[in-house]
């Protein structure tokens, strides 16, 4: 074991991918001598050349576009898009391309492509720079999508979706890449795509959650724990596939589900979550589902106040476990 | 480079030397036997001919959609033989039934994809016919969404730079394809990393109904070329020995490493952008009257026949067989079996239908 | 009162909000003398001239970001994406900028503008001109979305969305422009955008949808009728807003809740209406809620049969509504 | 065109005309006066010092980001210039804050987007710094996704050309946005219908850390032009007057119906992209420190010195009131109140925060 950041998790990853496979390149916008905006890659230059660390255009569409051909040909790209919220203009390759290829040509051609992308909240990155962009893209039958909170999930989701067959969508929250530190097996190993982690063990109710919120609900659950409730906290780490299983169990043990995202509520990851709850739980609860997300605004400002307004953070997350437990 | 001559003869898939070869052989184009502009010939009357049985099925209502490539065959016939087949990649889009045909899609691959049946090789009646995808012949996978896969053949041109491969990759596209904005980033990446790709606009003056010069502000899709960084040539798209010429250059800049070309073709729509369209509402009846004159099969059968490679009753033999060919395929594919429900959950992922 | 089919509910809609009001213009692909691919626009172009009906380039990024910078500008733009499949290049634009124009500069800016595309399957339309787009979009806060299925809402709510001074999405059900003839009142009528139509009443249970499944639920409806089972059926007709109070009436009163759509089940927009009622309306229901959605695979095929396997139609929902009064 | 000078004049906030007006006039660029050319240099000025002042208060921990114009104020300035203020529109980029202020942003609003007040008329504290919106000044709102605005700028030109309003829209951007196919789309609309749109690009050979030379396989921005059928231009972006020449020039094709232009300005980027980067990642201390010797300040201050249309004393003047004003702007920016969590639902749809 070793402790890292989640920055160093995937950094790792991408680089004992590249070392393993001649055929996982990286390409994006300053992934070169700038090493990514965030010091990702830095030295990958150097050491992998520049026909596989691509510096490429400020053109995302192609980015993403030149990927998918790259994949088609048998290459195994890892494209990055700055900031995920720079990604729509690549959204008809993700969404319309990529996301179909396998299945319009009846499994003739694949995809084996990773679209790697920050996004969230906290850094005051403004309008444009703190985007969640999960509830875009879940909805996609075809694409894959990950989410990892830890160290240890964001490098071993990040080498399955290297060495998956299939276009996956690897959100990474840069609020965790330094933020979050945490032990990491030592050598190759894989975290698997579509199985939830439990977190942290609970009877009293399940808070059902990921990315950088996982993190705020283990210490508001926490908090709680001194007034002996118990919450469960599981951390999706994949939404798609995403882990029905799990969730069933847990809330089927717990009677009781507290949703929580970041990202804007209406239409958000947490109405599948909660519509699968209802159909499949709905005889197990004692109180109703509730949701605890981003409000629907367009965006998060760049004031420090409106970043405080947006976010979910552990008070808020720990006041809506208290109100589900009191129902 | 002979080895494309041989190529080209070892693919044919009919014996088409004619009974009589004359004995004063006239210079033929650099790369192209007698036989091989025979074969070339013979994938244009194929190609009219599936064109043709598309458009009576659809009328007949046995299928419920058909694209023309009518005037757009010498082109893509040219741009077949103009590779190395078997070895480059085509991109092609939608209007490519005569670049299919001539780089190894069979009648009865296309009859198949037209009824929509579900052993459809290209899409097991997923997509719109003509969206071919035939990895083993080298025919990459597109979908209907215009100039999406343009990006996709400079990142298969990549990976094979990458791999030093010396392979060859055709992008073709209309010209209102030139439009899209995906369409100039991936010229812009081409040009930047010098990519061995060849470009090909086939330009018919027309996106359904809106002229060339609602779409563009210049007279030319070539001209675009110099924006990034490498040749755009235009050739008469109707004439198939022009084009074989500009493209085979192209392909030899690209092969020997010195970056891509934009070739520009000029070509027509002889008939409306689809079943579902009629170009009346936009063009007169004189002005697609007067496409008829372009024609570049009689062209091209009488370019051959003055030259003395073909004669009539090769021509009358070759049709016949064309016909009988697209008359089997036609009636088997018919016969094949349709997808079923069980069908639908297929090749969503590699490892299953899982969501 | 007049007939009228749903083609020519948008079209009207379209023509007297053009010779009302000068700032209206239409711009899209072969919207000119080709008069749209429907036929809608057609002698449009006669009637008000090349500057107001405006045949674009092969370019949807433009079609929508032209008519936002119009819009910005004062103009009343309808831009029109040729197919629901065509809009992902046009992403950025309707996502990344017209939705958050207003909000990113404080009411300083604003976007008045319609996209209207035609949406869905049972045409035939194969892989890439079938697809339901609204789950894609109806996330995000800054945009409407419009579904209208009659020809009176058609009209009555594309009127409604010219009008409007923010981005509307119109999205129009193609199989329903030709097929769905109905009574439209006379002359100048507005449908309010965010406003449910209770499209049948009945007591039990409620069948939530919209778009052509509201046609072919109350046909379902009028079956189950036979067997005493009466069916409220509830057409959305605007997804973003969204009537939460007549989706919680109607569940208050009948205790189930079906949601039908033709869009793929997972992340679709019957995520949402689930989870409002999971949240809302848990401890008032007698069933769980249930989904009858599109199959989650990438696309509709061309093949008739997959097109037949993969849309909702009246036997599937009629099977839905005995399964959920039976529980 | 007279007008625009008398309008330069009529807008100057602060009387800068010299103590002792040199008798001997030399001649001057068409529509500029000896009073517009001091105005210009003013705004240089007090842009330097508004950029300083930002940067200042990122290493102070006052805020947590600002992006530079240093190398770009020449070329923004003088378009500026070119326009007519007050009736012409900008639809700048988020390194236009030279262009900003001369074009009637105040030091006070530059500094209350930089600390994210309440009451900052851009965006209240939403948008990252620098990202203008400003009806009344006829400046557009724009967001940071790159390329976003140019289609928007065309819309802008369309709908008052719909109108017959004289209206010219000034469009900018880097070089790195051209690559972006939302550019292409842009620049291809304003083509076809003519547009009044001047669209410049400041070329600074940077999109963050990426040289040109991987951005394009062109020399020139201008060189694309050419593919959307209207003029090019390159000039020397760090020269005030010549800029001004040049986007006067475009300005005026655009007014009087002969469609866009597409000037590039040449520049450089003097510090790293934002207070995020550090530049000597990719480039070298050297190659940094050499452009220094094309700062647009001092050689503007030594043009109008030449001609004697500025003095030292004048030149102290003007610098000690710039940065009185800056220092002011910042104090009272500084005091004002944030937002608060109610202001987050405001300004969601017309009628309200509903989802
Ligand atoms: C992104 C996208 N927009 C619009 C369409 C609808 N469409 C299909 S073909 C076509 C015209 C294409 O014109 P061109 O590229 O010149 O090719 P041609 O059909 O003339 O050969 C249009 C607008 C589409 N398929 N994809
Ligand atoms: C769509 C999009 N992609 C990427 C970015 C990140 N980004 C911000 S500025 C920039 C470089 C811009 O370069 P250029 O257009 O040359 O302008 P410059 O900063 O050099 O003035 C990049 C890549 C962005 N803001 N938007
Ligand atoms: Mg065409
Ligand atoms: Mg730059």
């Amino acid at each position: 074991m070793a402790t890292k950041t989640v920055l160093e998790g995937v950094r790792d990853a991408l680089h004992s991918e590249m070392a393993r496979d001649p055929r996982v390149f990286i390409m994006g916008e300053d992934v070169g001598p700038r090493g990514n905006v965030f010091l990702i890659t830095k030295g990958f230059l150097d050491e992998f050349g520049r026909s596989r660390v691509i510096d490429t255009p400020l053109a995302e569409a192609s980015i993403v576009g030149v990927a998918v051909g790259a994949a088609m040909a048998g290459m195994r790209p890892v494209a990055e898009i700055q900031f995920a919220d720079f990604i729509y203009p690549a959204y008809n390759q993700i969404v319309g391309e990529a996301a179909k290829i396998r299945y319009r040509s009846a499994g003739g051609n694949s995809c084996p492509l990773v679209i790697r992308t920050p996004y969230g909240g906290g850094v005051r990155g403004a309008l444009s720079h703190s985007v969640s962009i999960e509830a875009l893209f879940y909805h996609v039958p075809g694409l894959k999508i990950c989410v990892p909170s830890t160290p240890a999930d964001a490098q071993g989701l990040l080498v399955s979706a290297i060495r998956d067959e299939d276009p996956v969508l690897f959100l990474e929250h840069k609020r965790t890449y330094r933020l979050i530190k945490g032990d990491v097996p030592e050598g190759d190993f894989t975290v698997p795509i579509g199985k939830a982690d439990v977190a942290r063990q609970g009877k009293d109710l399940s808070v059902i959650t990921y990315g950088l919120m996982r993190h705020f609900a283990i210490e508001a659950a926490q908090s709680l724990a001194k007034d002996g409730v118990e919450a469960e906290v599981i951390d999706l780490r994949t939404i798609r596939p995403m882990d029905r299983s799990t969730i069933l169990q847990s809330v089927a043990k717990t009677k009781r589900a507290l949703i929580v995202h970041e990202d804007q509520k209406f239409g958000g990851v947490g109405a599948e979550i909660a519509a699968i709850i209802a159909e499949e739980a709905l005889f197990d609860l004692d109180a109703p589902v509730r949701r605890l997300c981003g409000p629907d605004v367009p965006a998060m400002g760049y004031a420090k106040e409106y970043e405080e307004a947006f976010m979910p953070n552990v008070e808020r997350i720990a006041g809506a476990m208290c109100d589900l437990v009191a129902v | 480079m002979p080895a494309l001559e041989e190529e080209s003869l070892a693919n044919a898939s009919n014996d088409l030397s004619m009974k009589s070869e004359p004995k004063i052989r006239v210079s033929l184009p650099e790369g192209l036997s007698a036989e091989t502009l025979r074969e070339m010939y013979g994938r244009m009357v194929l190609t009219r001919l599936c064109d043709d049985r598309a458009f009576a099925l659809n009328r007949q209502g046995k299928i419920p959609f058909a694209a023309t490539c009518q005037g757009h065959e010498a082109a893509q016939v040219a741009a077949a033989y103009a590779l190395k087949r078997g070895t480059d990649w085509v991109v092609p889009y939608y209007r490519d039934t005569a670049l299919a045909l001539a780089y190894g899609v069979t009648p009865r691959e296309q009859l198949m994809c037209l009824f929509a049946r579900k052993d459809d090789i290209f899409s097991s009646g997923r997509q719109f016919p003509n969206h071919y995808s035939v990895p083993d012949r080298k025919i990459a996978s597109i979908s209907s969404i215009i100039a999406a896969h343009v990006t996709h053949g400079v990142g298969m041109a990549l990976a094979f730079a990458m791999r030093k491969e010396p392979i060859v990759t055709l992008i073709t596209f209309g010209e209102g394809s030139t439009s899209e904005g995906e369409w100039h980033e991936a010229m812009n990446f081409a040009g930047i990393h010098q990519l061995p790709v060849v470009f090909m606009c086939e330009n018919n003056e027309f996106a359904i109904s809106v002229p060339q010069k609602l779409q563009m502000a210049v007279a030319n899709v070539a001209d675009r070329a110099a924006a990034y960084g490498f040749p755009g040539v235009i050739c008469d798209g109707t004439d198939v020995v022009a084009t074989y010429s500009v493209v085979r250059e192209a392909v030899e800049r690209a092969r020997s490493g010195d970056g891509p070309t934009l070739v520009e073709a000029k070509v027509y729509r002889a008939m409306s952008h689809t079943s579902d369209d009629n170009q009346l509402t936009y063009r007169t009846q004189d002005e697609v009257d007067a496409l008829k004159a372009r024609d570049p099969i009689p062209r091209f059968e009488a370019w051959l026949k003055d030259r003395g490679l073909l004669d009539d009753a090769t021509i009358k033999q070759m049709k016949q067989q064309a016909q009988a060919e697209v008359d089997e395929a036609t009636d088997w594919a018919e016969a094949q079996p349709p997808p079923t429900e069980a069908d639908l959950y297929t090749h969503v992922y590699a490892s299953g239908p899982l969501s």
